[in-house]
């Protein structure tokens, strides 16, 4: 079940300059959420009516509550980052299919803002893990990802961990897995779909595009498939319902 | 108390109450009815549905602007077999109206579609002349009324379902294009599609679409819906579904008072996935507040 | 750090920058003199001007809308005698440069005005044939590209400065207007005017204009008006005047990148009476981000 | 001078259901500002873009405060009344011309939410004065008011005073005075209008109309005057340049 939701934000922290993190209590969404969901938040300037999708980060079942880290990129991002404990936060959610959950020996990989989305998949994922996150220089959630997992860092500027991007972690320190979970920008999805289509690892990739209704309807915010859909029978998936986790062998990246 | 009516009825077909969803918005009803029941709605408008599948538009397909959204979706639908098979039965289990929408790229992929739908149990087809994001077909049938008149007589031709013509706001004058349609034996017109609108991102100096424009929706154009429809009203006979920018009831009985026979819920159902029915609810509320007995009262009554 | 130019070339009238007013949002500046600098706008175009005085509509003469307003003002002006001996020599005292718009219902009249400023020392003539608020001339003139190109023709005839031939959107194809009124000689071209909208008081079960419709203008507006632009930029050659909804520098950006050699705040001025100097400022400090050192280089860089 | 300010809410109280009182802390605006002038307040919200007129309840020169009392009449005024200590309003002023002040014995007559701009006027005219005021039913500013002047009131329902309207009220208590200042409904002014002409008393009206600029630019707010204007020589004065005060022989209410 999917819920609209006047929610309450329980607190709201400043992790770095431009990234928030924000913990919501929730009456139902929290109680069904899985790693890799999102929710659509809603601006409350009425000029603003398409919601903002943001990935769970952390997800409280016993309390109901969710955290979600986010980026100040626009409008939207920047009113949420003034919402103060005791605000209501209208949104829309678990939305998305989420992370299949396995026991195989695992790879978390995100870069920059798809860093959040692996904090609550290395929590429930119980077999071994490597994490490896990308960032341009300044680090966040650092801490709590190397608690939940073995955790390798590459930055751009080379401030910490491996100068480069999150392949030259993996391959500076040899890491391996036979299955990977990547969060983040289009190139990075990128090299990691050729890396596991080539080694034949089971890899999912979560995607992001422009969104409208958020559960499937507008068709707004597809990628492309590989096979022929299941929903218009075009090679076309819409992001917000079949995903935003695809296999990697599933989707092409343009 | 007295019960208050507040069916409507559009070529014969009666709705329980005048309230409808945007084509395009909704989908053919499956994703909201998580949200709503259907069976509150006096109809549901699927998404345009073609002969075949059509892929779409690239990426982007959409952007935020004030007050409303630019989309170029480019009617990507997975045409009419897949559609008959299984959005007709899903919207069947409901207690609401069913009105397909038809787009094409030719006056025989219009047929086609409206022909196969004769064997089906829906009750109005809605023919788009108005998407203004394909290249064929589409708004070059809706911006000449020659053309509107003869897609209209092809269709009528055929139809087993009273036919609604969709016509598009980008016109120099809509009574023009309204009153070649009635002439041509359409049954109710709706209106308004979206404008043609164009968003540029300017740090990367790019186009905010791939497809360059996309189509304007929300309440950004309400105002110019709403003197559409009272032109529309003026100026033809056939009964009018009325939509742009329509978020609750106020904006919705500000149609109906212009002209408006019925009302769609389109772009408001991605602020608020409960945004029709609480229109529908918001009009019989108004109709209390005012002792309004019957809906029909209030259609065109502003003049 | 080098010297950005932010001058343009409207007809051979050089603006110090491209950011100017739109007619009838900003008086003759005298108003909005108390807020900014008029010497630091590009130009400061005037309310228009007829003949003779016009009395303008009855009140309601504008409503809010979503992310925009209706206006029905009817041109209410004081004509060309009044207007000559006061507002003018006001504009002198500014370093800026000085756009009358003219309105008339008939040629003659638009001629008229036009001759009478051939004596005054303005520099360029903005001609609106695309209000929607009057009953006689105004649009009429703007929704015929034969009647555009006869006014524009009868006006160059008589014009002493360049003539900016101002198009109104309620139309097809804005390509076809502007080809018009350029084949007839005009300088620029500016658009867009309002889009004609209509809003409907629900509890008093009334127009909430007293004209009934109005023009729309404001962010609602962008989209359609920035679209526009891009799709007259790539059919003329003429220098265009971007507005519609210009808050601040990304929208005027907006307008730039798409083809537009100037832009001109309206509504904005409303919302704040520093708009139009901060559009100006915000122009040269997103030359300063990105190292642009001629805004030449923006106008019309998104293809 | 008019000032454009980002403001600050002292404080904000409800006076009865519908009706707030605000104290603004302003820069400039209030040290200017004179009775019958009216600022313009922006919303926050952007798709609102039109500032909303009213009128000046109090001014403390001193402190640089402004009081305006207002009625939640839509989406706007709604808003307004939500702010709280310490919030920022947006506001223009002072704008408008405002009552001249006389030492003639003066009748204040306010109608519902006209009522507030008598408060400040009583305050500032020094000579002879009645105060009359009507309601629906429930009275506000009413204290205030009879702390600075001779106070009659008129209620619709007859709770309080002379059941009726101001007329009946100045009727009935046999009110008399050599100029009237006088804000409220359109009826109510028409009938003070035609009173006042009819006996030859010098008398001032404060208008309403919708309107945009609030500075005199666009034209919005025009009401029909009696002589040509001197602006747009026609029979039309700008309610929010020449006005929003006009005497009761300079315009036709209809
Ligand atoms: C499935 C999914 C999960 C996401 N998870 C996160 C997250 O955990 N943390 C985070 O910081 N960001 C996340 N994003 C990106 C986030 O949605 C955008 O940064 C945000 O919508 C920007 O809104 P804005 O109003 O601040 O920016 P504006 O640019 O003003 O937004 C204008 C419009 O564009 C849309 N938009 C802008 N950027 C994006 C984008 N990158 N993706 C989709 N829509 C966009 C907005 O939703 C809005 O409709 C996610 C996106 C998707 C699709
Ligand atoms: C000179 C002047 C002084 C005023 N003084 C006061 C006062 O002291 N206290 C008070 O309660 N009200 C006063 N008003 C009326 C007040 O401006 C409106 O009640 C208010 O603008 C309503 O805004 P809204 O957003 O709540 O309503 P909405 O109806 O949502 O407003 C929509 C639009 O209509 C305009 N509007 C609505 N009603 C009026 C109105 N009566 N007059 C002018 N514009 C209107 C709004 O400004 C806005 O642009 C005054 C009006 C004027 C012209
Ligand atoms: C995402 C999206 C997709 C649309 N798809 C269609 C469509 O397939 N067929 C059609 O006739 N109209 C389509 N429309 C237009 C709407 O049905 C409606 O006419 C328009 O959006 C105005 O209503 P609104 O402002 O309430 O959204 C679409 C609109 C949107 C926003
Ligand atoms: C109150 C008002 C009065 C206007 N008067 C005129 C006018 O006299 N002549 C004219 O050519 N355009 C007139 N316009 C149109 C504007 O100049 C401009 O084209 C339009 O408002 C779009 O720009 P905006 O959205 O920035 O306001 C008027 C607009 C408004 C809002
Ligand atoms: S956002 Fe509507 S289908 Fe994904
Ligand atoms: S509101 Fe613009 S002239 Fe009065």
């Amino acid at each position: 079940m999917k819920y609209k939701e006047t929610a309450k934000v329980i607190r709201q922290e400043c992790l770095m300059e431009g990234i928030y993190s924000m913990w919501i209590q929730t009456e139902q969404i929290a109680r069904e959420a899985i790693p890799g969901q999102f929710i659509s938040v809603y601006s409350k300037d009425s000029s603003r009516m398409l919601p903002r999708p943001i990935s769970l980060c952390e997800i409280d079942r016993e309390q109901g509550s969710l955290r979600i880290v986010y980026r100040v990129a626009g409008a939207g991002t920047a009113e949420f980052s003034g919402y103060q404990a005791g605000d209501d936060i209208e949104i829309l959610g678990p939305l998305g299919n989420g992370f299949p959950l396995t026991e195989k020996k695992a790879m978390l990989i995100g870069g920059g803002i798809g860093v959040p989305p692996m904090l609550e998949l290395a929590k429930q994922l119980t077999g071994e893990k490597v994490i490896v996150a990308g960032y341009r220089d300044s680090l966040f959630l650092d801490q709590e990802l190397s608690a939940n997992g073995a955790f390798y860092v590459a930055t751009e500027d080379g401030s910490t961990g491996t100068k480069g991007n999150v392949m030259d972690a993996i391959a500076v320190s040899g890491l391996e897995a036979d299955v990977i979970y990547a969060c983040g920008p289009k190139p990075m999805l990128r090299a990691i779909q050729a890396y596991a289509i080539a080694h034949g690892i089971e890899c999912y990739l979560s995607l992001e595009e422009r969104m409208a209704c958020g559960v499937g309807a507008c068709l707004a915010c597809v990628c492309k498939s590989t096979e022929v859909d299941g929903h218009t029978h075009v090679h076309s998936k819409r992001i917000c319902k079949e995903g935003p986790v695809f296999l990697a062998t599933e989707v092409e990246l343009d | 108390m007295a019960e208050r009516n507040l069916s409507v009825d559009i070529a014969g077909v009666t709705l329980k109450n005048p309230v409808m969803t945007c084509s395009g918005t909704f989908g053919s009803g499956m994703e909201y009815s998580e949200f709503v029941d259907l069976s509150r709605l006096g109809a549901v408008v699927t998404k345009g549905v073609a002969n075949v599948p059509w892929t779409g538009n690239p990426t982007p397909r959409i952007a935020e602007v004030s007050s409303g959204m630019l989309n170029a979706i480019g009617l990507q639908n997975p045409g009419i077999d897949v559609f008959a098979e299984r959005d007709i039965p899903f919207l069947k289990q409901y207690d609401t109206k069913i009105v397909v929408n038809v787009c094409g790229r030719s006056e025989e992929d219009y047929v086609e579609v409206v022909e196969r739908l004769g064997e089906e149990p829906v009750d109005l087809l809605e023919i788009n002349i108005s998407c203004p994001n394909v290249k064929e077909g589409g708004i070059a049938f809706g911006q000449n009324p020659k053309a509107a008149y003869a897609i209209t007589k092809a269709v009528k031709a055929k139809a087993k379902q009273p036919v609604i013509m969709k016509l598009s706001p980008n016109v120099t004058d809509i009574t023009e294009m309204a009153k070649a349609v009635e002439a041509a034996g359409a049954d109710a017109v709706s209106l308004i599609n979206t404008l043609t609108g164009m968003k540029i991102d300017i740090h990367r100096r790019a186009f905010a679409l791939a497809n360059k424009t996309g189509g304007l929706s929300g309440p950004a154009i309400k105002p110019v819906a709403v003197r559409m429809v009272y032109q529309v009203a003026q100026a033809v006979q056939v009964p009018i579904i009325g939509m742009g920018g329509i978020c609750n009831a106020e904006d919705a009985l500000e149609f109906i008072l212009a002209g408006a026979t019925a009302v769609a819920v389109g772009t408001a159902n991605f602020h608020d996935p409960m945004a029709s029915v609480q229109v529908a609810e918001g009009i019989a509320a108004y109709m209390e507040r005012y002792g309004v007995s019957d809906i029909r009262e209030l259609i065109g009554a502003v003049k």
